[in-house]
């Protein structure tokens, strides 16, 4: 097997420079790579292009990045209880490019399955299919008009797995696997931080979600704080 | 008049058995309260979940199980969990039977808008726009009027689309109607103790009120 | 959660009829719906498409369909091995319809995805391109010439896995997986048979490979033979 | 003149530390037996496993555990196992380093025919043609000339071709070729015991020979 480990976060990211594109797993602030983003903030890399779902809250996730103004553009589904943001945004000094959740799932998907461009009918008719291709297919017995969406092309993924493997093989937790298997496959260079890091042989094959070929670097990361976003409880009956 | 509880026991009604359910953030997640005992749904979240369950028992909450509204859940026993891409496939691919969101704008022709004021709140339209471009059956619950008082029954949305010609349903407070393949709403049921008066001064777009319009029993 | 069991193999394809469209998981004998594909025989369908990545051995598998002349076409990768299938397409009795492997999987996969195209460089240049969309694309810093190829459109989806469960998620075990995930998704109706049915509860819905959602009929198969093909060992060291 | 073992020996060679490879059915089997000790390499075979181990100690086969030639085989510890759409996926995006195959034929400018004798052989073309679209290195191992006694090194391929200017080098029982980024042959290495002048009269393509061409040493 190929030893995939790196000692740890500083390792990991230190090839990062300003204005690079940058995929981050996560949905929330749930399975968001917690080590490698403070470690960015640390390093203080510049003008990055961040490729998320969302951009954390004002304190904690990629609102961190945020705060110190290391982000140049973020593209994303969902920016939403994040004040910050919002003020960058506002006065233009962060650019924002929204797009539908499914699109930006299936843009990391199609740059890990080597597929230059995919279709989808998100957006039809909407301010998001200004300027975009469109085409009409047949699918299930309806047609329909679809937009034609290009992979995303980025410098480094970085993901978090719950269990991870010296050769890289990744297996994720309940909703925390989200976005971070498509943007493990879609990365130039792909880096996965995991709670548990353990020797080959360890992990079931069948159960691996994301296969180490994907993850060029991984290390066990510490200190996870795994914050809750919305805590919603109900009273035992 | 309905409150919000009471749209989404309406709402629940519209789900059948064997369905899988895409519900939105606000009413649309009060919906998985109503569902009749007997029948089997099981509620799909965008961000990779079948088979959701109720919110945790206190002190039971995992941070790394929560719904698309961020919200911590549980997972009922048949549940499986997976990635966003196969999560949104299966939403283009049309294996969610139901989906039951919110909105700011309906209008005649089943568009709708809900992710965007111009120049005040842009947080982004998350999986609303796949969702309603895909889903074969999309009832909206919402308000009948904003807090402007203007109504949200519209000939025409104002605001940014979310997408085109997919309503088929709106439950509000005042009423439930079907959204026409020729256009307009068809008042289909008031809402307890609301006249059809009410509803039609309440509606901007056109409103179609056919014979003796049923009042709802919850 | 919502039941999907049937009692067996001839409940499961009750209504599978003369001239559908069928997809059939398993690579060569490897994870293929065995009690499916005896019960279509006894059944007598006639006249069946059938796309499955190799046609079976001649007494095994696909082969039994072939040897009752119940295929009349077959869409597939690769079809050595396998004499009554050569007999009856070089006489003409069966068309066959060979596409690249990856483009099969990868078709497949588009129609549980809800994409009713992909783009793939697999046969540019060749005999396969013949007659299809071409485009240029770039893709890794790369340009380069793809094929448009359509999703498939199956009437019904055999499958084959190891355990599942009674609302339909599956399990496979090792390379038996292969085609039987993409496919699963794919058909209109999907059918599993597996060797072990479980209560729902029983599997971890981490380790789940095909959600229930996309699995319309599960049953547990009896008397699985498992042949192996190319029975390939060495000596102990 | 090598044997199929001495043609994978040598193909070893091109195997580098921390390559993720796939190997075809025939001669590149057995390349998996040269790796030198101390490559890490990871095989990946097309129909689902990456680590992929050697055949199984007799009495050990397991039905559900076979490569893309469906014989039996083992799994290395770090191993991991997907379906055929993840498999072709990473091929599609280039993530398998390096691809050797066979073939029937190679032409000067790299194209590659393997899969097809019209009205002969029609076994069709599995993974190959998925795997030489989209491999950026492909060494292919074959016999020099075919049955008949013809160069299988052409200036343009007879048979249906299986991918085109993909091929970057031929390892064959008389030597190691570079095929030319401007199209030809160009000779690198003479087997055993071969001159050049035996290569040249076997090779029906244009044939570059600059210099002391050296024999390899096994």
């Amino acid at each position: 097997m190929i030893n995939r480990v790196v000692k740890n976060a500083e390792e990991a990211i230190k090839d990062i420079k300003d204005n690079m594109t940058l995929m981050l797993g996560g949905f929330g602030l749930c399975g968001i790579p917690e080590n490698c983003i403070a470690a960015l903030v640390k390093k203080g890399v510049k003008g990055l292009t961040c490729i998320s779902n969302n951009a954390g809250v004002d304190d904690f996730g990629l609102g961190l990045l945020l705060q110190t103004k290391q982000i140049k553009k973020m593209i994303s589904s969902y920016v939403g209880e994040n004040a910050e943001f919002e003020r960058q945004m506002l006065s233009g000094e962060l650019e924002v490019d929204l797009i539908p959740q499914g699109t930006l799932a299936t843009r990391c998907m199609a740059a890990g399955y080597g597929m230059p461009v995919i279709y989808t009918p998100a957006g039809v008719g909407t301010e998001i299919a200004i300027g975009k291709e469109t085409r009409r297919f047949k699918f299930n017995g309806e047609e329909k008009e679809y937009l034609m969406e290009h992979a995303f092309d980025a410098d480094f993924a970085i993901v978090k797995a719950w269990k991870g493997d010296t050769a890289g093989n990744l297996i994720y937790r309940s909703t925390a696997r989200n976005f971070n298997p498509m943007m493990a496959m879609a990365g130039k260079i792909t880096i996965a931080e995991v709670e548990e890091l353990v020797q080959v042989g360890q992990l079931d094959p069948d159960h691996i979600h994301t296969p180490g070929i994907y993850v060029h670097r991984i290390f066990q990361g510490e200190k996870y704080e795994k914050r809750i976003e919305q805590r919603t409880v109900r009273k035992k009956d | 008049m309905l409150d919000k509880n009471g749209i989404a026991k309406r709402i629940a009604r519209e789900v059948k058995d064997g369905m899988f359910v895409n519900l939105g953030i606000g009413i649309p997640t009060l919906v998985a309260n109503y569902i009749p005992e007997g029948i089997n749904v099981e509620l799909q979240s965008e961000n990779g979940i079948l088979g959701m369950g109720p919110f945790p028992i206190e002190g039971e909450e995992d941070a790394d199980l929560i719904n698309a509204g961020k919200q911590t859940v549980t997972l009922l026993p048949g549940s499986s969990i997976f990635d966003s891409a196969m999560s949104f496939g299966m939403i283009r691919a049309q294996k969610v039977n139901l989906t039951i969101l919110g909105a700011m704008e309906v209008s005649e022709n089943g568009d709708i808008a809900n992710w965007k004021i111009p120049g005040k709140m842009v947080k982004g339209m998350g999986g609303a726009m796949d969702l309603v471009a895909s889903a074969k059956n999309i009832i909206v619950a919402m308000q009948h009027v904003n807090k402007a008082g203007q109504s949200k029954l519209l000939p025409k949305c104002d605001l940014p689309l979310t997408g085109i010609r997919c309503v088929k349903k709106i439950v509000t407070e005042l009423g439930v109607f079907d959204v026409l393949p020729e256009g307009g709403f068809k008042l289909v049921e008031r809402a307890p103790g609301v006249s059809v008066e009410e509803i039609k001064k309440a509606t901007a777009g056109k409103l179609t009120v056919e014979g003796e319009i049923p009042e709802m029993v919850l």
